[in-house]
């Protein structure tokens, strides 16, 4: 079983104002330096069997036609390595 | 004579029994229709009604987009039935591209219910031919996304071709473009809109006042002429 | 994983020296001593773990219950009750046929740790209790109270409860009618998160939890059962049977108002079509709870198989699965026949349902895993005869000082100048400030039958379409009533409810309560506890309105510290027809004023005490039960005649806090006379009880004051409707520009 | 300026009903073969300066007291590499 990542994002001509509450909040909390904080979705997908071409070619479509609405999002699709996960953990 | 309005349920659809009210209240025929079934029941006009349809997981709208009610109704809608989406029914009919644009949370973060004010810029789609051009009215608004949003080009387009059919006044309470309340297809059978017509159809109950209840007599009057 | 050996009721006798961990899980060890005395040999793990959550303070109310009697031993005659304390939710004939079940419960401590989730899942609670009875949610109720208003905690709690309660209500389409916000310190470390929710149904809908008719089967349905809240059970299974267990366990429960959207509409379609024999929500202690009352409640036995319980975690064990909390879950007992019927509309709605017993013509619960019997007891035992405790309770040594601290005695303004600017500060008080920054994010109009909702005296619901029959519903409560005298304090608290129901032309019928104490282990707190609760089944006796249900929630403090005594009291009452109600709003100018009941000097616990004085001390307003029948019986008739136009309620801030509100809602100010009798300050900031300021047409003036008169009722003229500025001749004026400006802005100001 | 990323997640032991109903979505879409979806939140936030230890370790107090609510979730926070995101994205 492998691990497959949608990452989902507004688009960057759309106001985020999520994000925008964050970075007002940075200052506040004593960080500075943050010059921009964008809030998008992230899907982790557990999927069975391989994750091949054809496999991540069916998770595009479905990243296009349903977890993102591309009238206002972005989307990236990745397959996660276990490594990169612990590296970036610790 | 008079004429047959469905009122489509969706798990979590909320406002179902209230719009069906609204429509038996304007003279017309409510008829229950089921997200399951493939079948809009030979209705003359469809209202997607208010409400959290699956929660509004992933995006508001975006599950029940994809329900097999939703076939017929994008088929027929496109040639021409009748079809109103009310705040999560406005967003299904974004989702399925029935209506162009998108809506997204409200600019404050927060849920908002309050009664609106708002101007009627177009009263020639099926579902505002009784109210007059610039009237201003106030209805309910509630909900948590409500903020619509769409490309530079598609808001020029509808503003230019009279397609935005509510504007916000006096507050605009969720960031959309334009102040834009509500929208309607270049042929104007379709239209969506945020504040929830159907919660403004009886005296005493919710805001007193009956703002909303000429969307139910337009499209019964329409339809009856038809 | 090989659990070596089951811990079934067979092993459990041939292993009587087997140590539990049952002080762990919170029992005592004389309770341990009973529960083997009950059994005639040690526990199994898994009757353990049932033993110990119901026998918990949360579901035995062992501290509590024998003050709590008296809502039963001094309820007053009603025809009104149909189902009364011990059920979900008590049951309320309100005519035509139609019955109305509601309650009010606690959410406060996993509000405080996790204040969206915890305040969602109170709603969702309170919501499957109503349910539960039969009925159609029709409105929730949100009483709410938090440290102080500046405190940067109150920032972090208050936002995410009220974005919990809108999200979790606003999805299932409950419009909120009413609620309470209150700032205090006292609730700094205990925000209390109360909510309260009411069902309508016909009276032959009405459902109990009882599993009868041996043969009949339970179903389980909902969502799947995880290691929600289940910290206890952990222990056991981990330190006593297996230490292979994974140790994750969720300290916070995560609600899903879209799953329990789904529940009500498939329960409401099973009840309709006759399906269903009895019912129980799962709630605190889940499975444990709901299998054990059901039986108990009912003629036979039960038989359960665990196995069959589906899981979003395949590494529960069985003790596990029968203390999870996890939300939106039911129990529901059917008949052979109609089962396949139950998991059908089940499936419609895409809820997971399923067979996890039957109903036996024993007498015993038994509970099945893996083919072992690993319960087998009593199900009264487990539900109803936990421990009751007597705990020592007395007077706290400090409450003569706190009492001879009198706040009459509290400097008064000097000056017009100074008068005016008290009204100012404390109409922009937080306690006394506009909530509509927090109402604004419910939803008041979902299902089409609002009449009135916040800011109004009380909520108000259309029942019947066609006859325009409505209930109405009001929550109050004073902590720092209670504080100086916790018996006046719970009276105060019923008859502010009962007065706000009665404003709005409404008839008080039931009361529910929600009980909100320190620890009952400190003998002050107890007397707090024991005098609240004799002082509310006092009134309810004598107002003639019976307890129907409520709930306790103790151990609210921090340290030595506890928060204020606070009873909330819920008031349910019936109009016959909607349409007469009696809005809060100033309606037309050149309306009469006049200020109905006695005006004392009583400042003890007032708003003005705290908002200029930060004063708590003194003796609470005095009560009189029987002057607020009279006020309830003259407003409601005023409201059925069409004698008045608005009506408010007087309660914390006084006279001049009602107008400034009665005013800013309707747009139109107040010209105001200080009566003969009274000095300005007095009329403006007391807070006499049994008190209400209508408007009365010119042309139903006499009429009015004839009733008054007649009915013994004190009625003094005191203004007129009137301008743009709330106006006290000879002393002040505001204009409504600037009273709206403080009133609303203070609370975005301190959380937005 | 480079561009640092956290990503939050509901703890695995907490319920997820957001998930849930984008799973149980899939088979209606015609998309088979997917066991599980979780569903979270991405911040992207653009730092001033360079991203070095000191630099992240910031972000990380930043995600642990603000970004997540660390009762219910966890979080991961990762540098994000331009060369990853274009060939995610391709
Ligand atoms: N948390 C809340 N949720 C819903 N309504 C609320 C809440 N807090 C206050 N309200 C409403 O605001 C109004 C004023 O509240 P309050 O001053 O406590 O009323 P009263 O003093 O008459 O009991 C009432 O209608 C009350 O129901
Ligand atoms: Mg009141």
């Amino acid at each position: 079983m492998a691990r497959v990542v949608v990452d989902v994002m507004l688009k960057p001509e759309i106001l985020d104002p999520q994000g925008q509450a964050v970075q007002r909040a940075l200052p506040r909390l004593g960080f500075e330096g943050i010059s921009d904080v964008r809030q998008g979705k992230r899907f982790e997908l557990e999927v069975d069997g391989p994750v091949d071409e054809a496999a991540l070619a069916r998770i595009h479509d479905l990243a296009e036609s349903f977890l993102a609405n591309t009238v206002i999002e972005d989307f990236v699709v990745k397959v996660e390595e276990p490594a990169e996960v612990a590296e970036a953990a610790k | 004579m008079t004429a047959r309005i469905g009122v489509v349920t969706f798990p979590g659809s909320l406002d179902d029994r209230d719009t069906r009210r609204a429509i038996r209240i304007a003279g017309a025929e409510p008829v229950a229709l089921w997200h399951k079934d493939k079948d809009l029941k030979q209705v003359d006009a469809v209202v997607l009604c208010g409400g959290f349809s699956y929660g509004d997981y992933l995006r508001a709208g975006a599950i029940a987009r994809f329900s097999p009610v939703m076939e017929p109704l994008i088929e027929q809608a496109k040639a021409g039935l009748p079809v109103l989406g009310i705040c999560n029914g406005f967003q299904i009919l974004t989702e399925a591209h029935l209506l162009p644009g998108g809506m997204l949370g409200n600019d404050h973060l927060h849920f908002i219910c309050r009664d609106q004010k708002l101007r009627v810029e177009n009263a020639e789609t099926a579902w505002t031919g009784d109210y007059r051009q610039g009237q201003e009215i106030s209805i309910p608004l509630k909900n948590m996304d409500g903020r619509y949003v769409a490309d530079a080009r598609t808001v020029d387009a509808l503003e230019a071709e009279g397609r935005v059919v509510f504007r916000y006044l006096d507050v605009n309470p969720n960031g959309s473009l334009n102040d834009i309340a509500g929208i309607t297809n270049e042929a104007g059978n379709v239209v969506g809109l945020m504040p929830h017509p159907e919660h403004a159809v009886e005296p005493l109950i919710g805001t007193g006042r009956t703002d909303g209840l000429p969307f139910f007599t337009s499209i019964l009057k329409k339809l009856v002429n038809a | 994983m090989s659990r070596t050996p089951l811990d079934t009721v067979e092993h459990a006798a041939a292993t009587p020296d087997v140590e539990l961990p049952w002080a762990e899980l919170g029992l005592k060890k004389d309770e341990y001593e009973r529960v083997v005395e009950i059994l005639g040999r040690r526990p199994t793990g898994a009757e353990l773990a049932m033993y110990s959550v119901m026998w918990s303070e949360h579901c035995s109310y062992k501290s509590s219950k024998v003050h709590l009697r008296q809502f039963g031993e001094k309820a007053p005659e009603s025809d009104a009750l149909l189902v009364g304390i011990g059920e979900n939710a008590g049951v309320v004939d309100v005519g035509q046929g139609y019955a109305v079940t509601f309650k009010v419960e606690s959410h406060n401590h996993p509000s405080y740790v996790e204040p969206y989730q915890g305040a969602a899942t109170g709603v969702g609670g309170i919501v499957r209790d109503i349910i539960a009875m039969g009925a159609r949610p029709v409105a929730v109720v949100d009483p709410l109270r938090f440290g102080a208003a500046d405190h940067p905690d109150t920032k972090r709690v208050l936002p995410g409860v009220v974005a919990g309660i809108g999200g979790y209500g606003n999805c299932l389409g409950l419009p909120n009618i009413g609620g309470e916000v209150v700032f205090d310190a006292c609730y700094q470390g205990n925000p209390l998160v109360n909510a309260g929710a009411i069902g309508v149904m016909r009276h032959e809908d009405i459902h109990l939890a009882k599993a009868s008719g041996a043969g009949n089967k339970v179903i389980l349905y909902g969502a799947r059962t995880g290691g929600d809240g289940i910290g206890g059970a952990s222990i056991l299974a981990s330190e006593t049977f297996d230490d292979a267990k994974p140790s994750k366990r969720p300290a916070v429960q995560v609600g899903d108002p879209f799953q329990e959207k789904l529940l009500i509409e498939c329960t409401l379609e099973a009840f309709a079509e006759k399906l269903v024999v009895g019912i129980q929500d799962l709630g605190a202690a889940g499975l444990s709870c709901a299998t054990s009352e059901l039986a108990s409640n009912g003629s036979g036995g039960m038989r359960v198989t665990l196995d069959d319980v589906p899981l979003r975690d395949s590494t529960l064990s069985p003790e596990e699965i029968l203390m999870s909390e996890s939300q939106e879950r039911m129990c529901a007992v059917v008949e052979p026949a109609k089962v396949d019927r139950f998991l059908e509309i089940c499936e419609k709605w895409d809820v997971i349902a399923t067979v996890i017993g039957e109903v036996t013509d024993g007498d015993r619960l038994e509970i099945f895993w893996h083919g072992g019997k690993i319960v087998d007891v009593d199900p009264r035992t487990v539900a109803h005869d936990g421990p009751v405790y007597e705990r020592p309770y007395a007077r706290p040594d400090w409450q003569d000082a706190l009492q001879a601290d009198d706040a009459n005695k509290l400097p008064r303004p000097a000056s017009a100048a100074e008068l005016k600017a008290q009204v100012l500060k404390l109409v922009g008080s937080p306690n006394q400030a506009s909530k509509k920054w927090i109402t604004s994010q419910y939803d008041h109009f979902v299902q089409g039958n609002t009449v009135l909702a916040q800011p109004e005296d009380s909520g108000m619901i259309r029942v019947d379409e066609e006859s325009g029959l409505g209930v109405a519903i009001a929550t109050d409560g004073n902590g720092r009533y209670a504080k100086l005298d916790p018996y006046t304090g719970a009276q105060l608290a019923l008859a502010e409810a009962y007065r706000n129901v009665a404003t709005t032309g409404a008839k008080p019928l039931a009361v529910s309560d929600c009980l909100n104490f320190g620890s009952p282990e400190d003998p002050a707190v107890m007397w707090q506890f024991a005098e609240a609760v004799r002082g509310l089944a006092d009134g309810c006796l004598q107002l003639g309105t019976p307890v129907t249900g409520g709930n306790v929630s103790l151990y609210n403090q921090t340290g030595e510290a506890a928060i204020h005594p606070t009873p909330v009291v819920a008031v349910l009452g019936v109009i016959d027809d909607v349409a007469r109600r009696t809005p809060v709003a100033f309606q037309e100018e050149g309306q009469l004023l006049y200020l109905l009941g006695d005006t004392r000097e009583e400042f003890g616990g007032s708003a003005w005490s705290q908002v200029v004085h930060d004063h708590l001390g003194g003796l609470p307003p005095a009560v009189d039960l029987e002057r607020e029948r009279l006020l309830a019986e003259i407003l409601i008739s005023a409201s059925r005649d069409g004698m008045i136009d608005s009506a408010h309620d007087l309660s914390d801030g006084g006279l001049v806090q009602a107008v400034v509100e009665s005013a800013l809602l309707g747009g139109k100010g107040a010209r105001l006379v200080v009566p003969d009798g009274l000095d300005a300050f007095t009329f403006l900031f007391s807070e006499s009880a049994g008190r209400a300021v209508v408007a009365v047409p010119r042309s139903e003036e006499l009429r009015f004051t004839d009733m008054c008169g007649a009915r013994g009722l004190p009625a003094t003229r005191v203004g007129v409707v009137d301008g743009a500025a709330v106006e006290v001749q000879g002393e002040f004026a505001l204009t409504l520009d600037e009273l709206r400006e403080t009133h609303e802005n203070t609370i975005p100001a301190l959380l937005a």
